[in-house]
């Protein structure tokens, strides 16, 4: 029987708004209504999932609706999960809508439940028990709480091989992962039984068997088994091996784009090799990359082996090149300070060129030496709608370039600084090298500007130029005991001649002034005596550079030699050249590289010219302190000057030397607990080094060396590279100056 | 630009057309079929789509660029005629 | 066993209603957050509840929390999809992505930062274009269209930084394709004209003359007053090969040689 | 709050007023046992002499009366399960999967045939069949005499089993297999086809572990009838000629049960060891004193019932009321194989390799 709706009341509302009511009951005010229609209406109000009760009756016109809402969860407590965290826990959780303010609705809970313990046992706890209740709370809210007891891990007992001939069960069980329960299994949890491990495992028999050439070899049956205690877990793989096949011969089909000769070479295995399973893939690999250089980024190569007997195989390589493929639009994100341009002129793969995948590669490893970036990854995708369209987009991380050391700094060469000191290698995102310093403390005064543009030309042609002046008091410093002040320029040009190599030169000038302190050594007083003190000299600055390094900072692959020269040329005051060799290279010993093996080399030779005959004192190499032999304090190795200052007798000065010869064998540690960070550096060094001056009898010999071994560490921070080491001198002789803790900031070593 | 024997890199650009890619085209053919012949265009002129560019150049370690060019001619979406001036080779990098 | 809190110090609805309106009134925007999320906590479904999670989003936004005042938002569209002011979360969404975003050294240094990687602005952009087709009439219409524009003009702007790269690398298709792809999606933005100069010198470089026509007869229509035109309103594009300096040129900074 | 502790921890070990004791004929030590594995190395009563099997190869054969040892062998094979045989030979299976037959009187070895997968149970031979049954539901007969693989049933197994097979028993037409799955299959000694099947246990649960219904326990034949129980299934009469029902109780156990007139005794899987009245099913008395303790399999003795445990205790319970009637420590290593019967004696085989005969004597 039908009515017409004169009002509409709601009983029952605690916490859900009438609007809310209102806008899931589809019945408005003056409509007529039969017994279906109100049906309708009540269940479309009870999808809103709000109410777990809803009647309708009617007081004349009026239709009144009593409601019971449906609790609110009004907290949720998780007790005794140790493997699966809490916050894993209550994503799970809120994913289901069970969250705190929200509807609690009492099957959400149990399906909850059977997932939790479902994870459990998919990690090897049989024994877990979980178990969810929802207690009452006043004003209609419930609080849940979830009572888990993970019980302990079913552990693996005993793994059998069964049917394996060729390797024994020793051998195979060590390519597994899981591992049979030994007194160090509880640190390392391997023997914790979980099928994923175990499908995992049967994947490395199996690739280690056909890596072996049993092209035949299959896994009949593994079966898993647990004691009644549901304590111990035991493993049975039955396998059989088949015959173990060497290749027949080799030969490649398909369209084969590049003459057949050139894929032919990259083939490294030939007939009578055993059959090898990874062999076949990285060769197929190799063919597809070449094929990629010729633009066929989706070009396949896969080996096909066919038993030509029972123990030989015929291998033939199928290529599908598919189609040559070309970029349409290269992409960068994550570059919010770094201009466009910085990072578009390190590609070698042009837009609307072919898709070269080694240009591609290349080009993100071009972004990565740059040291701007913390990480940089690349992916092509196709453009849909096209065939042979790609878009090539690079996503980078940007990190602190620069160093700021703020006004307070301390260093042990000079004691208190006050000044700023700003250097940039990215200014403002230009990729422009740019450091402005002035530096005031006791021993040294000084203010430099330097400028860099490393791609004046788009081919990466760098011209640079930089100011500098100095004075410094080297009595505090404990060098030597006079005072040498400085002035001048560089103007500098540099260019690559091939992928990894840059020459560079430069010509500048420099104007040099000593001043004879109070206690001034006789060299230099003899120097002053037969030079004057004021030498203005002309540079003439060469060098040759090749860097495969992998990454600008702290890489971890990779090697960079360095040649340079320094020469004053004549017609400067003093003709006098420097030589001077870096050495730096990795070699990673494991594959995510956090093992790396680092040997740095530095070799410095002076000398006079013309009418010189030796370098002038002020130019010696020195050697000694961070960045150098570490252990020992900064430039106190070698010669000593004979001081004549009467109440300091014992305290005569470092001098340097002309020859410098300097070495450090390192090896990369994982940072602990700080996991893979690509910022932070930690190693254990053995540094060794000398300075020698060969015009004042003080020759090369192996005797001087000092060495030391230490553990260094190193931080790139926002204000710049921190840096220190902990060493022990190990062939210090009486009267070096040794320092166990030394450190620095803003230099990168 | 000038200094002695400063590394540059070669720079590629466009389509990659040989003789027995263009032997393919019949008239009367789709543009889609065209495409699948030749590949994707890789320059178009905006304002007039009746023709497509199949322009191909290259740049060896910035000396001059060389050029090539495939003018493929449309009525509607029906391919007419093309015409081509073909460099002898066409390197990829 | 972890006993649970008691009911006690649950305050009254209002109460959190009237601390959360007083905070937000004085902009101690902080303490409006603490409350306003406390009410919803407590009374999901009260009568404050849609303004609350309205004022929240506001609140968060004026904290410079870019992702709560966007999740505040979802949620709000979530819980009240037919609200009559969703076009305010949704106008909300994309002004925290458009504001909270710009990178620290284009906000204070002045930086240029239509060279860079837009972002946020991305999905700013989407937020806005989303408003504008389901709440044309919004009062907030007018705003996000303008800064649609905005957005627009900059995404113009990055793809002419590449097209000027492209050319001084000499690498002319490129530099075509990237101005070409100004003209079609960024029709009325101001670097249209300098992309279709672009346009058509890259023609010229290829050799394509009847399309450099067509870019130039474009050009002429759209922009006769461009400085690319002589007097008689022929066309002076550059020629972009570039000029090849003698070393001593170069070393000398241009003082000598040539 | 929640409880730490595990669910199933052992009962410590019951004071008992011994009232009854067992008496050890004579004992000796085979090899290293179990050495420490998982195995359930059953000894043999074949012919009048007695035969044990170590883990680490070595076999004995032993007059039962005396523990006079007859021959020695030592083989160099790991051994997974106990001895099976027949008039002419005995059956071992090694770790690496192999069934091997010796001679009976020498020990020395007649043949060998691979096995698809790991066993755990004493291969069971009719005179000219040998029947090997693998951990993953697969039954081989071999010929005894020859050796040469005849048929073989593949019976689906569950991705998660017990750590246990029960043997096969073999008639001369009709072989009784007992699986993983929770079913009895006869098979036709002939060709191995399956003749019927009955279903112990049905997987119900929502792990895995819920879903274990092995059948782990050999089927005692009794008149024409197999009684056969199963873990989370039931204790069942089964007619042997048609796979018939004949009755059921819900059960859930490990082990078979020991019989004595009109009654039946269950150890359950929770350590509970349960007597029946074989009428009416009727639980009689329930002895749970000894739960978790990993209980072996029951034996009777006289009028009294044996179990072992995982320390190694023997327990002795009256069959008529269950009380604990005596206790005797005999391997610290644990006792897990069954205990046979030969003439009033009971001959146990412990973990650590100790066998021994014992005889049942009065206290007073």
């Amino acid at each position: 029987d039908e009515f017409t709706v004169s009002d509409i009341e709601v009983e029952g509302l605690q916490r859900v708004s009438a609007g809310n009511v209102f806008s899931a009951f589809p019945v408005g005010i003056g409509e007529s209504l039969d017994e279906q229609e109100l049906a309708d209406a009540i269940r479309n109000l009870f999808k809103t999932g709000l109410f777990t009760d809803i009647e309708a009756y009617r007081d004349e016109g009026t239709l009144i609706l009593a409601v019971r809402e449906r609790p609110a969860i009004a907290s949720i407590d998780i007790e005794g999960n140790k493997n699966i965290e809490t916050d894993a826990l209550m994503d799970a959780l809120s994913a289901a809508g069970m969250e705190e303010g929200q509807v609690f609705r009492r099957a959400t809970l149990e399906r909850l439940e059977l997932e939790i313990l479902r994870s459990y046992v998919g990690q090897g706890r049989y024994n877990a028990r979980v178990k969810a209740t929802a207690e009452e709370r006043p004003r209609n809210r419930v609080a849940v709480r979830l009572d888990i007891n993970e019980g302990d891990v079913a552990a693996i007992r005993h793994i059998n091989i069964v049917g394996n001939e060729a390797f024994s069960d020793e051998e195979l069980l060590d390519l597994f992962e899981l591992q049979t329960s030994d007194w160090w299994s509880s640190l390392t949890s391997k023997d914790k039984y979980a099928r994923e491990r175990l499908s995992g495992d049967l994947e490395t028999l199996r690739s280690h068997y056909l890596d072996e050439g049993y092209l035949d070899f299959n896994i009949e049956s593994s079966q898993v088994s647990i004691s009644p205690d549901k304590r111990d877990v035991f493993v049975a793989v039955s396998v059989t091996e088949g015959n173990q096949y060497t290749i027949s011969d080799i030969s490649l089909r398909g369209d084969l784009i590049v003459p057949e000769e050139e894929l032919t070479e990259l083939i490294d295995i030939e007939p009578g090799d055993t059959l090898s399973q990874s062999a076949l893939t990285a060769t197929s690999e190799r063919l597809s990359r070449r094929l990629g250089r010729e633009g066929y980024t989706f070009a396949n190569v896969n080996a096909i082996p066919e038993s030509t007997s029972e123990n030989t195989a015929a291998v033939t390589f199928y290529v599908e090149p598919g189609n040559r493929t070309y970029v349409r639009r290269i992409n960068f994100e994550g570059n919010v300070t770094t201009k466009d341009e910085v990072l578009r002129q390190e590609m070698t793969q042009m837009e609307g060129g072919v898709a070269s995948t080694d240009r591609i590669e290349f080009s993100k490893t071009q972004l990565e030496r740059l040291g701007f970036f913390q990480s940089v990854s690349v992916d092509t995708t196709p453009v849909p709608g096209s065939d042979d369209l790609v878009d090539v987009t690079y996503t980078v991380q940007e990190q602190p370039t620069g160093s700021l050391s703020a006004s307070i700094g301390f260093s042990q060469v000079s004691g208190v600084i006050l000044g700023a000191n700003i250097s940039e290698k990215n200014f403002f995102g230009t990729g422009k090298r740019v450091s402005i310093g002035a530096n005031f403390s006791e021993s040294i005064k000084s203010a430099n500007f330097s400028y860099e543009d490393p791609y004046y030309t788009v081919d990466g042609v760098s011209r640079g130029f930089s100011l500098f002046a100095r004075e410094t008091d080297f009595e505090e410093q404990d060098i030597s005991s006079y005072l040498l002040d400085e002035y001048g320029g560089r103007l500098t040009f540099g260019y690559p001649i091939d992928r990894f190599t840059r020459l560079n030169f430069g010509v500048g000038y420099t104007l040099s002034k000593i001043k004879a302190g109070s206690y001034t050594a006789d060299e230099v007083l003899e120097f002053i005596d037969d030079e004057g003190d004021s030498f203005g000299n002309y540079f003439l600055t060469g060098s040759w550079r090749r860097s495969t390094l992998n990454r600008g900072v702290l890489p971890t692959d990779g090697y960079s030699h360095s040649l340079s020269a320094d020469v004053a040329v004549p017609g400067s005051d003093l003709t006098f050249y420097k030589l001077r060799y870096k050495g730096d290279s990795f070699w990673p010993l494991n594959e995510d590289e956090t093992w790396i093996v680092r040997t740095r080399g530095e070799l410095g030779y002076g000398d006079g010219y013309g009418d010189r005959s030796q370098m002038p004192f002020y130019e010696h190499f020195y050697a000694g302190g961070y960045g150098s032999v570490r252990g020992y304090r900064a430039n106190s190795l070698g010669n000593r000057e004979l001081t004549n200052n009467p109440n300091d007798s014992d305290d005569d000065d470092p001098f340097g030397g002309n020859v410098l010869t300097e070495g450090t064998l390192e090896l990369i540690v994982p940072t602990p607990f700080a996991g893979d960070t690509r910022s932070m550096r930690t190693s254990v060094f053995l540094d060794a080094g000398q300075v020698f001056d060969t015009t004042r009898g003080f020759d090369p010999d192996l005797g001087e060396i000092r060495t030391s071994v230490g553990i260094g560490f190193q931080w790139i921070t926002v204000v710049g590279p921190l840096a220190f080491s902990l060493a022990q001198p190990l062939t210090d002789q009486s009267g070096d100056e040794t320092q166990v803790f030394q450190f620095s900031l803003g230099q990168s070593f | 630009c000038v200094f002695p024997g400063v590394y540059k890199i070669n720079v590629q650009q466009g389509n990659i057309v040989t003789e027995e890619a263009i032997a393919q085209l019949e008239p009367g053919m789709s543009r889609s079929q065209v495409h699948s012949a030749l590949g994707t265009p890789l320059t178009l002129n905006a304002a007039d789509t009746s023709v497509e560019y199949y322009v191909y150049t290259f740049q060896e370690a910035g000396g001059d660029i060389r050029k090539q060019k495939v003018v493929v001619h449309y009525d509607g979406d029906t391919y007419t005629h093309l015409e081509k001036q073909l460099l002898d080779e066409q390197p990829a990098y | 066993c972890a006993s649970t809190q008691e009911e006690a110090d649950v305050l009254p609805e209002e109460a959190y209603y009237e601390e959360a309106r007083k905070a937000m009134n004085s902009g101690n925007f902080n303490r409006a957050e603490t409350n306003l999320d406390q009410l919803e906590t407590y009374y999901p479904f009260g009568r404050y509840a849609e303004q609350a999670q309205l004022d929240l989003i506001y609140a968060r936004y004026q904290n410079l929390d870019l992702e709560g005042a966007r999740s505040a938002a979802d949620r709000f569209l979530r819980l009240n999809p037919q609200s009559e002011y969703a076009d305010y979360a949704l106008y909300m969404r994309g002004l925290a992505s458009y504001n909270l975003d710009v990178g620290l050294a284009t906000r204070y240094l002045g930086v240029d930062p239509t060279d860079r990687d837009p972002g946020e602005q991305r999905r700013a952009f989407q937020d806005f274009s989303e408003l504008l087709n389901r709440y044309p009439d919004s009062d907030y219409a007018p705003d996000a269209r303008q800064r649609m524009i905005a957005i627009r003009n900059r995404l113009a702007e990055l793809e002419l930084h590449a097209a000027r790269y492209y050319i001084r690398r000499q690498a002319y298709l490129a530099a075509n394709n990237r101005a070409r792809y100004v003209v079609e999606n960024y029709p009325e933005s101001p670097s249209t004209e300098e992309a279709l100069i672009l346009m058509a010198e890259t023609y010229q470089a290829l050799k394509l003359d009847d399309a450099a026509s067509d870019a130039i007869r474009l050009l002429a229509v759209n922009y006769p007053e461009s400085e690319a035109f002589g007097r008689n309103m022929t066309f002076q594009g550059r020629d972009l090969t570039p000029e090849n300096r003698s070393l001593l040129n170069v070393v000398t900074f241009g003082l000598l040689g040539n | 709050c929640s409880s730490t502790e595990n669910y199933e921890e052992p009962d410590p070990v019951p004071e008992v007023v011994s009232t009854v004791s067992l008496k050890s004929q004579w004992s000796l030590t085979v090899g290293d046992g179990h050495d420490g594995q998982y195995l359930q190395l059953e000894p043999a009563i074949i012919g009048g002499s007695l035969y044990a099997v170590s883990a680490d190869g070595e076999l004995l054969a032993v007059g039962p009366a005396t523990g006079d040892v007859r021959w020695r062998n030592e083989l160099d094979e790991t051994i997974m399960a106990g001895v099976g045989g027949d008039s002419r030979h005995l059956y071992l299976v090694t770790g690496n999967a192999e069934l091997l037959a010796l001679d009976r009187d020498s020990g020395d070895e007649v043949w060998r045939l691979r096995m698809p997968n790991e066993v755990l149970a004493a291969p069971q031979s009719n005179g000219n069949l040998v029947l090997t049954q693998t951990i993953d539901g697969k039954v081989v007969a071999a010929d005894a005499g020859s050796g040469e693989r005849l048929w073989q049933y593949d019976a689906p197994a569950p991705a998660l089993s017990i750590r246990a097979t029960g043997a096969p028993v073999v008639g001369r037409e009709l072989a009784l297999v007992t699986l993983a799955n929770g079913r009895m299959v006869a098979l036709s000694t002939a060709n191995g086809q399956p003749v019927w099947q009955y279903t112990v246990g049905e997987p119900a649960g929502r792990t895995e572990l819920e879903r274990l219904v092995d059948v782990t326990a050999q089927p005692v034949v009794v008149e024409g009838a197999a009684l056969v129980a199963g873990y989370q299934g039931k204790l069942a009469l089964v007619d042997i000629r048609n796979g018939e029902e004949i009755w059921s109780r819900a059960t859930s156990t490990f082990h078979s049960p020991a019989l004595a007139p009109n009654k039946i005794f269950i150890v359950r899987d929770n350590g509970d060891v349960v007597g029946l009245d074989a009428s009416s099913l009727e639980e009689v008395w329930v002895q749970d004193a000894l739960s978790w303790r990993r209980l072996s399999a029951p034996a009777t003795i006289g009028d009294q019932l044996v179990v072992g445990d995982f320390e190694g205790y023997l327990h002795i319970l009256s069959q008529d009321n269950g009380q604990l009637q005596g206790q005797l420590e005999f391997d610290d290593e644990g006792i897990r194989a069954p205990m046979l019967r030969w003439e009033n004696r009971l001959i146990v085989y412990g973990n650590g390799g100790r066998l021994a005969v014992f005889t049942l004597e009065d206290r007073e």
